[in-house]
């Protein structure tokens, strides 16, 4: 074993063979900690099926306060940081540097996007008073809406909150990370020969995307 | 199987022995099982000891054959156990038909019985022996459980909503009632006595102490405090449907789907009205959360009941070999408009 | 205390060796060697069991008498809650993983170290974040929900410091995460050249089916109890009657985590044991294959069951039937383990050490324990043992009587192997018995008490029924030996770390790689990369041609 | 290196379906088709999904031990939400009369 240090690269860990091991195990790390992402999820969509078959009126009445354009911008946004993510994979695949950074900055920029509309949406949702808490069913008469179905709203606009949260807390997690891959691959850390950082941060950036490609229609497009 | 057996609880109503014969049977099962297993292991352990330091046994192939019978044996056993196990489970919590109907709240921590001719109590349940007795349970907080070891029955009281037991006790008494379900700091202190009694006994139970309302009566008093009487008019004319003959009945929902009016559709009409919106009425009804304490949702549904001309699932039916237990005659129910 | 050992022509402690290549707090503290951080693991989840303990020896002393008297309705809520807590998120469900497994599993698989060892070493440092901050809320006034934080007493009603709680055990779930991610990753992609799925031991096997209720569970308990939490302080939630909810989900999502958690405690012990069986007589295990699909078995039909907590929660009794079902087809893989092990022992050559006489009580007992499963599981019967001290006694006898006996077997086996040094055989033995028999004498009582009605949860219970206070003087009682019994390892591992015999590489004559390095193993595990030819329990090797600077079965590090 | 890789043109085709996909569940939840609206915003969600696992994140060209991966999540979230949901449908089968 002592004769593999010699030629090894320098981004080899001592445990591991060869980059092409470290590579599988970092990737496949990766999709396992996505699993538990998808449970962790998972608990909140169990509980969104749940009372959504049971106060299906007050969900859809909720559902409608829900401003469309911005949050199908926000699909458009998300779905383009994952088009421009998957090509900085692909930069550093192909070794292309200059793509590389620019195509995470553009994620990053479109991570922020994101985020900046997310906030308007809720800004105005908390103007209305239409967050949880004991306010809201006043604020959702006040607003003209059915007053029968404020309790049921209430409910919905609850699991928005916490969806809707979780999922913008991994974005804020996830412009952290390309953040600190900008840093480091900032002169030509990655190459086509290793370049697994860049992959792994690339699964979970669409893992996140994926996610919101369930909300959004779970939360915006019900009728 | 009416025996009393150390180290069990008496048996006083119709399931205690079919628990206690599924328990017995187990007992044995898995007694002998274990005993089995035990006796095998303390066997090999001696006979098969080391006798040299250095000594390697003669390793042994696996026989598929011996492998499927150790799977499949314990397969059939369980399935076995699972259909008793399942079957009486549908006996325990199958509500009977005909019972006689007492309501049930929790609430930290203490249990408060209603019964149908307005007598109330606390930490306590009379009731007759051989008639089946149908519990309304709800709470006023947390989740509580209703658990009376003698009768083998237990079932939790949940927040939001009602559940329900029942029972037929076997032999006059008083019972041990428990709360099964933790509850804070008085969890352990939450427990009470169920008095099984002769039905004679019973009767002059009922009949003494101070004569109090009927719960229907007061669950009508209530119904004019909180003014439901003002949208809701036996002739139809108000703003909510009359809810005479409401009970038992089938509501059309505005959804199209169609529902039964039992218990927990009331209590859900009044606390939610928006939940079930009955077809071709506008969903004006205010909610009652908060305003009304589950004591009293109960009195008004006693009441609402007592508007229905009643199949034999009722408390006057039900009342039949005690015609003095249910003085809540619907027929006296004036129009509930003045 | 006999000694044979066949392969020690060699000095047997090498020179350098993992414990004493380097020294200091540093050294330890900033470790990524999974040997070093599974003796980290082992300090932090020693601590958490005897805090667990004593919680148990004074509520226990407090059932003494029918009465409250000993302590307040309110410190008895606490103490069991922070027992259950205590001992199943932080003593539990870590410790043969994080211990055992973070110390053997590379070495099983011939590996030098797990995937990620940062990861492994943050998983530790997780961990011991989330015990502060449960700590914190101990000291600051502790919690009072029970165990299993049913809302909307634990949302709604309970004055003390739920959420606190709450994020501790969010936190120290993650170390278990990544615990199990670890292993998945290792055992996936380290194994050894030649080391194939079927040669691994099955130790590695029950890993990896722990590892996957690890990752697919914990999230979930994860997202309940911060619901709980969020619940909590903002007054309002998803499990709120108020706003339409239903406090059964919350049952749905704690148990969908904490029955398969059950699991998590077990299968690694299961995994010891069958190490156990199969060294201890030198009999090749019988029935490897089904033994390894089992554990998988188990993992997968765990996650199937979870409803049969809430029979008589008004879960519709449909749903009932099928948990139910599904929860008698979870006992027969267990089932297929016991036969097995049985089998093994046919025809063996049984040691009577202290690491077979623990493998013995651990068979013995989880049998009890999981028969009286059966006995839940039923439907009918359930509403009557529900929330009883039968539930009680039946998760003591898999979880103290099975879990911990086969922890305290796998210590003692390994034992050499971690510290270099052997424990007093006699002293070991003796303890063996005085926890078994402390053991029943603590939990077979609560089997007849739990029958005969006694609810759990219980602070004082009534005075006219006098056979309940015997029946609990005697469980007291037998807690009070288990107590002793459990601290006399505590002082001999202790003191056999100085005084203790040299321990030989492999003084058992056991098989499996982690033999066949020296005792203790160097830093990086082997000095050769092994590769491996042979099947695992293989106790008579054939010669195999052997290449240069590999390891063969018997070989000792030149 | 043994990895696959995937070509621009695919990722961008990729996106353009993404795109489309979006613009159709937005419009197939301005039709009201009954309870089928939530089936197809669903069986779109679903499929959308699936072509970022499989292209953006190489799903196809990964190993089998990926896949099965990548499977038993969305299977897990299956169970959770199936078994749940077998407890909420069928509370109210006992009222029927018997
Ligand atoms: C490590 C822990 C562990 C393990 C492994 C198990 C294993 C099992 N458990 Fe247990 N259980 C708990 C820990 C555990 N449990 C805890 C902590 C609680 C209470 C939680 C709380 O409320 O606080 C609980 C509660 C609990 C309940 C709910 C009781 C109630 O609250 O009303 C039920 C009901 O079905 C149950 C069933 C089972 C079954 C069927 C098994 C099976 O897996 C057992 C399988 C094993 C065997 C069957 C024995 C070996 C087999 C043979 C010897 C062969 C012969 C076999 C046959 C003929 C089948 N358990
Ligand atoms: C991993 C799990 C585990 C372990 C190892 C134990 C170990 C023990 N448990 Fe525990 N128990 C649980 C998990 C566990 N328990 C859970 C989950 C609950 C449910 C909680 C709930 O309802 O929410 C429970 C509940 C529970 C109850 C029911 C309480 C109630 O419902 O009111 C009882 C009662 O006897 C009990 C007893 C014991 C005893 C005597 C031990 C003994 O084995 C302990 C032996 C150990 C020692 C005795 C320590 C030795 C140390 C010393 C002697 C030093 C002492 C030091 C000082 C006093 C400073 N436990
Ligand atoms: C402001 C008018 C109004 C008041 C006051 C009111 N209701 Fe109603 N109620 C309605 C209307 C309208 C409906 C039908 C629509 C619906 O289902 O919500 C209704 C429906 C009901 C139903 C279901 C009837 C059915 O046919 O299924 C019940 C039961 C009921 N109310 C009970 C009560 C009780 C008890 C009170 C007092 C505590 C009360 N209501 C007060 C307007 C009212
Ligand atoms: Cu009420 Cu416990
Ligand atoms: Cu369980």
């Amino acid at each position: 074993m002592s004769d593999r240090h010699a030629d090894a690269h320098w981004a080899l860990a001592h445990h591991f063979e060869n980059l092409e091991q470290q590579r599988e195990a970092s990737t496949l790390g990766m999709w396992i900690f996505l699993l538990t992402e998808i449970m962790f999820f998972g608990g909140l969509f169990t509980a969104y099926s749940i009372y959504r078959t049971f106060h299906t009126e007050g969900f859809i009445a909720a559902s409608h306060t829900l401003d469309l354009v911005l949050g199908g911008t926000n699909t458009v946004v998300l779905i383009a940081s994952s088009l421009t993510m998957a090509l900085a994979v692909y930069g550093a695949q192909t070794g292309k540097q200059k793509m590389l950074m620019l195509c995470l900055a553009l994620t990053i920029l479109l991570g922020l996007t994101f985020l900046v509309i997310k906030y308007f949406e809720y800004s105005h949702k908390f103007h209305l008073g239409l967050i949880p808490g004991s306010g809201f069913e006043q604020n959702w008469i006040k607003a003209g809406h059915n007053p029968a179905l404020a309790r049921d709203a209430h409910m919905f606009i609850w699991i928005y909150f916490a969806l809707t949260g979780l999922h913008a807390l991994h974005m804020v997690i996830g412009v952290g990370i390309m953040s600190v891959l900008m840093y480091l691959a900032r002169d030509g850390r990655y190459t086509p020969h290793y370049h697994a950082p860049v992959e792994v941060s690339g699964l979970y950036w669409h893992f996140v995307d994926i996610v919101w490609i369930f909300l959004f229609p779970l939360l915006y497009l019900i009728r | 199987m009416q025996v009393r057996l150390p180290f069990m609880p008496e048996q006083a109503s119709t399931f205690a022995g079919e628990v206690d014969a599924l328990y017995l049977f187990l007992v044995v099962l898995t007694g002998s099982i274990a005993l089995a297993i035990a006796i095998l292991e303390v066997i090999y352990a001696i006979k098969y000891r080391r006798r040299s330091p250095d000594e390697v046994p003669a390793p042994i192939k696996s026989s598929l054959k011996l492998e499927l019978t150790w799977t499949i044996t314990p397969l059939l056993i369980v399935l076995f156990i699972f259909t008793w196990g399942a079957s009486l489970y549908f006996k325990l919590y199958r509500a009977p038909e005909e019972a006689l109907e007492l309501y049930l709240t929790g609430k930290q921590w203490m249990w408060r019985v209603q019964h149908p001719n307005g007598q109330r109590e606390i930490n306590e349940l009379h009731i007759p022996i051989g008639r089946r007795v149908k519990l309304t349970m709800a709470t006023e907080d947390v989740i509580h459980s209703f658990y009376v070891p003698a009768f083998r029955i237990k079932m939790d009281v949940v927040p939001g909503r009602y559940t329900t037991t029942w029972f037929e006790a076997t032999k006059p008494g008083r019972y041990r009632l428990f709360c099964a379900e933790y509850c804070g700091t008085s969890h352990s202190g939450m427990i009470g006595w169920v008095v099984a009694m002769e039905p004679n006994e019973y009767q002059t139970w009922l009949s003494g102490g101070s004569p109090t309302e009927s719960l229907a009566a007061r669950g009508e008093r209530l119904f004019q405090a909180k003014a439901c009487n003002s949208c809701h008019r036996s002739d139809g004319t108000g703003r909510g449907p009359a809810l005479e003959g409401l009970f038992g009945s089938t509501v059309k929902l505005q959804t199209g789907a169609m529902v039964k009016a039992d218990e927990a559709y009331l209590r859900e009409s009044i606390l939610n009205p928006s939940a079930k919106m009955v077809a071709g009425f506008p969903a004006n009804m205010p909610t009652f959360q908060g305003l009304l304490s589950e004591e009293e949702v109960l009195q008004l549904v006693a009441y609402i009941k007592s508007l229905s001309p009643r199949p034999a699932t009722n408390i006057q039916a039900a009342g039949g070999a005690a015609s003095a237990a249910s003085p809540a005659v619907p027929a006296k129910s004036k129009s509930s408009g003045e | 205390m006999k000694q044979a050992m066949n392969s020690g022509a060699l000095p047997a402690t090498p020179r350098v060796h993992y414990l004493n290549n380097d020294y200091g707090w540093k050294s330890w503290l900033l470790t990524l060697d999974h040997k070093r951080i599974g003796i980290l693991y082992l300090i932090s989840v020693t601590l958490f069991f005897f805090l667990g303990g004593a919680y148990a020896v004074l509520f226990r002393l407090e059932l003494m008498t029918p009465q409250g008297d000993l302590v307040s309705a309110e410190t008895y809520n606490k103490m069991f809650t922070l027992h259950g807590v205590v001992m199943v998120f932080f003593f539990l469900i870590p410790v043969v993983p994080a211990v055992l497994g973070n110390f053997l599993i590379p070495l099983m698989i011939g590996a030098k170290d797990v995937a990620f060892p940062k990861l492994n070493l943050a998983s530790w440092y997780i961990f011991n974040l989330g015990a502060l901050v449960t700590l914190y809320a101990i000291v600051t006034g502790g919690v009072d929900t029970g165990w299993t934080f049913y809302t909307p007493y634990s949302t709604t009603y309970s004055n003390t410091n739920v959420v606190v709680t709450g994020v501790g055990i969010f936190i120290t779930g993650f170390s278990s995460i990544l615990t199990g991610l670890n292993f998945i990753v290792t055992i996936h992609t380290l194994r050894a050249p030649g080391m194939t799925w079927f040669r691994l031991p099955l130790f590695v096997w029950a890993h990896y089916a722990t590892s996957l209720i690890q990752i697919l569970g914990t999230p979930v308990v994860a997202i309940a109890i911060l619901l709980v939490a969020l619940e909590r302080l903002l007054r309002i939630g998803i499990f709120d009657p108020a706003l339409g909810g239903d406090p059964v989900l919350f049952q749905h999502l704690f148990w969908f985590y904490s029955h398969p958690a059950v699991y998590i405690m077990v299968l690694p012990s299961m995994g010891v044991i069958s190490e156990l069986v199969a060294n201890m007589t030198r009999k090749s295990i019988y029935g490897y294959k089904f033994i390894a699909f089992s554990s998988i078995a188990i993992a997968v039909f765990g996650f199937l069951v979870w409803g049969h907590h809430l029979y008589t929660s008004s879960q519709s009794i449909y749903a009932g039937m099928i948990f139910s079902i599904l929860s008698y087809a979870v006992a027969i893989p267990s089932a297929i383990k016991v036969f097995n092990w049985t089998a093994t022992l046919y025809k063996g050559s049984m040691s009577y050490d202290t690491p077979m006489l623990y493998a013995f009580g651990f068979i013995g007992l989880f049998t009890i324990g999981g028969l009286t499963g059966l006995f839940l599981a039923a439907l009918g019967l359930d509403v009557h043992l529900h929330d009883t001290y039968f539930v009680v006694a039946h998760f003591h006898y898999i979880m103290v009587g099975g879990v911990v006996m086969g922890y305290l077997g796998g210590l003692h086996f390994w034992w050499p192997k971690i510290s270099g040094r052997m424990y007093p055989e006699g002293w070991g033995r003796f303890s063996a018995l005085v926890i078994f028999v402390g053991f029943n004498l603590t939990f077979f009582p609560q089997f007849l008490l739990g029958y005969m009605g006694m609810p759990r949860r219980y602070y004082a219970y009534p005075v006219e029924e006098p056979i309940w206070q015997v029946l609990h003087v005697m469980s007291t009682a037998g807690a009070s030996i288990l107590g002793v019994g459990y601290l006399i390892p505590m002082i001999y591992f202790v003191w056999s770390m100085r005084y203790g015999p040299v321990a030989k590489p492999n003084p058992w004559q056991a098989t499996g790689l982690e033999w066949q390095t020296s005792s203790p193993p160097p830093t990086e595990n082997f000095e050769y990369s092994p590769v491996v030819t042979w099947d695992a329990y293989n106790f008579r090797p054939k010669e195999e041609p052997i290449s240069a600077g590999t390891l063969k079965p018997g070989d000792q590090p030149a | 290196m043994s990895e696959h890789i995937v070509s621009v043109k695919s990722y961008v085709a990729v996106f353009a379906a993404l795109m489309v996909l979006t613009v159709v569940t937005v419009l197939a939840s301005r039709v009201n088709l009954g309870p089928l609206n939530t089936v197809v915003a669903l069986a779109i969600a679903v499929f959308k999904a699936t072509l970022v696992i499989l292209y953006f994140m190489h799903v196809r060209y990964s190993t089998r031990l990926t896949q099965v991966t990548v499977v038993a999540g969305f299977l897990w979230l299956v169970i959770m939400i199936g078994l749940t949901f077998s407890d909420y449908l069928t509370r109210k089968w006992l009222e029927l009369p018997q």
